[in-house]
C-alpha cells in the first residue's frame, strides 16, 4: 500500500479533530494525576497546526511534518509540548523530501519519531508516560509487517497494541513527568499522555481506512 | 468559577497588557511570542537573567523583571510551561553581549522546552547557562520522580542572582551563585482549597471541608498526603520539620556547557541544615491566603528554628509564587553566606519585590 | 472554616505576634491593649500619625506602620473597632510632642471609639486632630446613612499624610492634607465570595455560584446589589462609572477641635472628578483574588480613564486593605496635585508599602 | 420597692448569662445586616465585666455602674462598646453614691443611660438601632409610674415595650450604624442593638422578680 500525501494531511486533520473532541477527557484524565491541561494544550497546539496546514500542504511529507513539529514546539508548551513536537520534527526528518510512503516507511515514520520522544524525555517502558502506548504498537507493526501482514492489518495490529499500552499505564507508579510527584497515589489513572498517543495513532488506521 | 477574567483564551494576554499599562518605567511586554523584559534592556555590561514558566504564579516570574532582579520573563498558558521560542526571543532581547542565564524550574515541561531554547540561543552565537531550581522536598526521590519541584527556592534565587548580576558578576559566576542559592534552599507547601485553572473551569481537585493537601505543588498538583486539617502551629510544624529535618538530597541535573555546547549531568547533593546556620525564612501565600494568616505561620516558624538552632536573619512573608486563588502556604528556608545575604539585601526594583530604591 | 489559625480567640494575638517577630527593625507590638508602633517612636520632632480599625483587613494598618507612613496602629478584634484605650495609649506612646494625628475610617463604631480617644489624650495635653476617611461611592447618601465608608483612599491618605509628617508638616498641615486627599479620592468595591469571620465559623454571606456583590464594604457586609457574575471589563466598568460619574457629595463630619478642646461639626463637599485630572489608580484585593486578576481590572480601567480624559500618573495592584480572604477588588482613584504626588513618591518603608529606601 | 446593691450585681450577671446565651442569635442578627459579630462583642464584653465585678461589688451602685461602663468601652469595640458604654457611665453618674435605689432612681439610671447612648450615638427614633427598644420602654415606664403603678408593674411594661420596639426594627430601613449601607435591603431584619437592649432591660425585670 501506497500512503499519499493527502492522506498525511487527511491525518493531521483527523487528530485535531479528536483531540478536540477529547480535550475535556485528556484534561479529565490529567487533573487527576497532573495538571489539569492536557486536553486543552493539545488541542491547542493541533488547532495551530491546522492554521499552518495550508501553507505547507504543497510540500514534500517530510516537510509537513517537520512544520507541524516545530509548530507543536512553539504552540503547546508543558512536557507533551516538546516531545510531541520532537516526534514530528524527526518524523519529518526521518521522511525528507519524500511525496509518498511505502509499508515500511510509515513505519520509519512512527520509529523516528518516537526514538526523538525518549530522546528528549528519557522515558524507560513503564515509567506511565506516553512512550508505554508507542513502544508495544511499535513492536507490534514491525513484528507483523516481518510477517509479510499489509501495512493495514498491521497498524490495526499496532493500534490494539497501543490501546492496550495505554491501559496498562493505570496500575503504573508514574516515574517521569509531573505525575510522578503523587508517587504510588499516580498509581489507578491511565496516563493522558499515552491517551492521547492511542489517539494520534488511531486516527492514522483510520485516515488509511477511508477509501 | 468565580474569578475576574473575561474570555478564557484571553486570560493570559489580557494580564500581560495590563502589567505593560501599569508599569511602562520597569518592564515592557513582547506579544507573539510573549515574555516581559526590562524597559532598558540590554543592561549593557550586565548578565541577562531569564527566567519563564507556566502562568498562574503571579507576581512570578513577570512581577520580578526590572532592576536588581530578572531581565526577562516568559509566562506560559496557565500551568503550562513556556515553548522554546519565548526564552529564545526573550534571550536575543536582553543579551548585552555579557551571556544569559536561565534560570529553570524543575517541571519535565520547563526543563525540556528551556532545553530547546538553550540549543536555538548557542545556535545563535549567545553565551548560555541553565541552572535548575529544584527545592521541593515533599519529593523524597529523584530515582522514582522527575525529581524535587523548583518553588520557593525560585523567588529567592532570582533576586540574588540579580543583584549578583547587578554588581557585575559574569555569566559563570552567576551559574555558580545560581546553583548555590538552590542547593541551600528548600521548600515546602500546602492547600487549603484547590484552584481553578480557567480554560478547565472547574477546581483541579476536591478537597473535603475538613481536609488539607500537605506537600502541594504550585499546579494544583496533588500532594504528597491529604489528611484532616489541623492547626496553624501543627501545619507549620509539618511544613517546617519536613524542611530542617530533610537529609542530604543526591541527583542528577543536565546542565548546558557552554563551552562544549552540549549538555552535561551534573551530579549535585544538598547538604541538610545544621545548628547554627543562618536562613531566610520565606513564608509564601498560595495566592488565597491573606497575608494575617502568613503571620501566625511565622510566628511558629521562628519558634521552630530558634529551637533548632537555626538563626533568621532575613525574612519574606506575603504571595509571591502563587497558585492562581488556592488558598495555602509554603514555606522556603535558605541558608545563608555572606555573600548571599550581601546581593537579597542588594536594591531591587520590580512590581512585585521592591526594596533600597 | 478553612483557614491557617489555631484557637479562634487567638487569631489577632497571634497574628500580631508574627508581626514583632517578623519586623523588629521596623515595628513593635504592645499587646493590652493592643497597638503596633514604629520601633523608633517617637520620632523627634514629628507629628505622629496612628489609624486603626478592625482587624481582616491586613496589611492595614498594621502593616503600614513605619518610616514615612503610620507611627502606629491599633488593631481591634476581626472586623470590630478598636477600643479608645488602645488609641489613647498608641498616641500616648508616638506622640514627639508634636501631636498625633487620627485617621479614621467612617464606621460608626471606629468613630465612636476614635473620638473617646481624642478626649482622652486631649485631656492629658496631647494635641490631637482627627480625620475621616470616607470615600466609598457604593453609599449614596449620607442623609440616610451613616456616611460613606472608609475604604480604599485610607491607604493612599497614610502614604501620602505620612510622607508630609516626615517632612515636617505641623499636626494642622497634616490634618488639612489628610482632608484633602479624601476629598479628592473615591472608591467602590465588590464581592465574588464571602468572607469567613473567625469567630463566627462560617461565611457571612452566602453567594450563588453564578452571583456577585457590587458595592461591597471590607467587613463582609452586603453591598449595594447583587447580580450576575459578570466579565472582568464590565465589573471594571461598573466601579470605575461608579467613580467617575459620582456627583458632588456633601456631608457633616465632626472633627476634634484642638484649640477649643470641643467637636466641631464640619460641612464638606468632594467635587466630581473632570477630564484633564491627574489620578493615582488603586487596584484592590480583598484577599483572595491573586494579583494577575487585578492586571486584568487594571487593563479596562487604563482605558476607561483614558477615554474620559483622566490620566493615570501612578499606581498600586494588589492586596493592600482586605477582607480576610474575600475573593473580589476594589477600585480607588484619587486626584492629585503636586503636593500629593510629591508625599506619594517619598520614600516609605513599611512591611506592607516600600519604596525610595 | 427597693432595689438593692446585691440585685444591681445580680442583674449584670444576669445580662452576662444572657448575653453569652445569645451570642449566636445575636451574630446571626448582625450578620444579616450588619458584619457579623454583635453577639460576640457584647459577649465579650460583659465577660470581661464579670471579671471586674468581685472588684467594685462592695463600692457604691454608681461605681459599680461606672466601672461597667468604662469595662464596656476598653473590650467590645465596634459601635455598640461605646454605646452601651456611655450607657453604663451615664447611669453609674447618675447613681453616684447610692447604696439602694428607689423607683424614680431606677427610672433615672435608666434615663440617663439612653441619654447617653443618644449623646453618642446621635440616633433618632426610627433610625433602626438600640434606641428604638429603649425610647419606648422609658416612655412605658414613666407613664406606669406616674399612674402610681408599682416598679415591677411599670417594668414590665416597660420590656414589652422594648420587645415591641425591637420588633418594629423589622420593617425599618436604618439610617445609622452599619445598616444603614444597605438601604433599602435592611427592610425586613430586626436590629441586633435592638435585641440585646431588650435583653438587657429584660433581664433587669427577671432580677427583680427573683425572690
Ligand atoms: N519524560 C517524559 N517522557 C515521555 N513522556 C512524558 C514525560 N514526561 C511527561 N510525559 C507525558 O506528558 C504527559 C503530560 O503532558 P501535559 O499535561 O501536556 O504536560 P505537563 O505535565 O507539563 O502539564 C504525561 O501524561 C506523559 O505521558
Ligand atoms: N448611631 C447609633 N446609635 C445607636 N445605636 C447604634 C448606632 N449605630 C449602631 N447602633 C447599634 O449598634 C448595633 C451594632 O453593634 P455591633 O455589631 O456590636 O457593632 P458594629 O456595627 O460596629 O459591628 C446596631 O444593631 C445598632 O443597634
Ligand atoms: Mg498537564
Ligand atoms: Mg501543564
Ligand atoms: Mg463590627
Ligand atoms: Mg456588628
Amino acid at each position: 500500500m501506497v500512503v499519499t500525501k493527502p492522506q498525511i494531511v487527511r491525518w493531521l486533520e483527523k487528530v485535531a479533530a479528536v483531540l478536540d473532541e477529547n480535550k475535556e477527557y485528556l484534561t479529565q484524565l490529567d487533573s487527576a494525576i497532573g495538571d489539569a491541561d492536557h486536553g486543552i494544550n493539545m488541542s491547542r497546539g493541533f488547532g495551530k497546526v491546522m492554521e499552518k496546514l495550508p501553507g505547507v500542504a504543497d510540500k514534500d511529507i517530510g516537510n509537513i511534518l517537520k512544520t507541524t513539529g516545530m509548530t507543536l514546539i512553539s504552540s503547546v508548551g508543558g512536557a507533551s509540548g516538546p516531545l510531541y513536537g520532537t516526534f514530528f520534527m524527526r518524523s519529518g526528518m526521518a521522511m525528507a523530501a519524500k511525496e509518498e510512503l511505502s509499508d515500511q516507511d510509515l513505519y520509519q515514520l512512527l520509529k523516528a519519531g518516537v526514538d526523538g520522544i525518549v530522546q528528549r524525555g528519557r522515558a524507560q517502558p513503564g515509567d506511565k508516560t506516553m512512550y508505554d502506548a508507542w513502544l508495544p504498537a511499535l513492536e507490534a507493526m514491525k513484528n507483523k509487517l516481518e510477517d509479510g501482514a499489509d501495512l493495514l492489518a498491521a497498524l490495526k495490529t499496532a493500534v490494539a497494541a497501543a490501546e492496550q499500552g495505554m491501559k496498562n499505564t493505570i496500575p503504573m507508579q508514574a516515574k517521569k513527568g509531573r505525575a510522578s510527584y503523587l508517587g504510588e497515589r499516580s498509581i489507578g489513572h491511565q496516563d493522558p499522555g499515552a491517551t492521547s498517543s492511542y489517539l494520534i495513532l488511531n486516527a492514522l488506521l483510520e485516515t488509511l481506512q477511508e477509501q | 468559577m468565580k474569578k475576574l477574567i473575561n474570555a478564557v483564551e484571553d486570560v493570559v494576554r489580557e494580564q500581560l497588557e495590563g502589567m505593560a499599562l501599569a508599569h511602562p518605567d520597569l518592564l515592557k511586554v513582547h506579544f507573539d511570542p510573549n515574555f516581559v523584559y526590562r524597559a532598558d534592556a540590554p543592561v549593557k555590561g550586565k548578565v541577562a537573567l531569564v527566567s519563564g514558566g507556566g502562568s498562574g504564579h503571579e507576581p512570578m516570574h513577570g512581577g520580578f523583571v526590572g532592576m536588581g532582579m530578572l531581565d526577562a520573563a516568559c509566562p506560559g498558558e496557565v500551568f503550562t510551561s513556556p515553548t522554546p521560542d519565548q526564552m529564545y526571543e526573550a534571550a536575543k532581547t536582553v543579551n548585552s553581549g555579557e551571556g544569559v542565564l536561565f534560570i529553570v524550574k524543575n517541571y519535565t515541561g520547563d526543563v525540556l522546552n528551556f532545553e530547546t531554547a538553550a540549543e536555538l540561543a548557542h545556535a545563535d552565537g549567545i553565551a548560555v547557562q541553565s541552572i535548575l531550581i529544584d527545592d521541593d522536598v515533599a519529593v523524597k526521590d529523584s530515582l522514582y520522580t522527575a525529581g524535587r519541584r523548583g518553588v520557593g527556592t525560585t523567588v529567592l534565587a532570582e533576586k540574588i542572582v540579580g543583584g549578583a548580576a547587578e554588581a557585575g558578576y559574569s555569566l559563570k559566576q552567576c551559574a555558580d551563585l545560581c546553583r548555590k542559592v538552590n542547593q541551600y534552599g528548600r521548600s515546602m507547601g500546602m492547600a487549603l482549597t484547590s484552584c481553578t485553572v480557567p480554560a478547565a473551569g472547574k477546581p483541579t481537585f476536591e478537597l473535603g471541608e475538613d481536609e488539607m493537601e500537605i506537600g502541594i505543588g504550585i499546579h494544583g498538583e496533588p500532594g504528597r498526603t491529604r489528611m484532616k486539617l489541623k492547626t496553624a502551629d501543627e501545619i507549620t510544624e509539618i511544613l517546617a520539620l519536613g524542611i530542617i529535618e530533610d537529609g542530604p538530597y543526591t541527583r542528577t541535573v543536565r546542565e548546558w556547557d557552554n563551552e562544549k555546547g552540549e549538555w552535561v549531568d551534573v551530579e549535585l547533593t544538598d547538604e541538610p541544615f545544621k545548628p547554627g546556620d543562618q536562613v531566610i525564612a520565606f513564608v509564601n501565600s498560595m495566592g488565597g491566603t491573606p497575608v494575617s494568616e502568613l503571620y501566625a505561620v511565622y510566628r511558629k516558624l521562628a519558634q521552630i528554628c530558634e529551637a533548632k538552632g537555626l538563626t533568621i536573619v532575613r525574612n519574606l512573608i506575603g504571595p509571591y509564587i502563587t497558585s492562581l486563588e488556592m488558598q495555602g502556604c509554603s514555606i522556603t528556608l535558605l541558608k545563608t553566606d555572606e555573600e548571599i545575604l550581601r546581593f537579597w539585601d542588594a536594591p531591587v526594583k520590580t512590581p512585585g519585590l521592591r526594596w533600597g530604591i
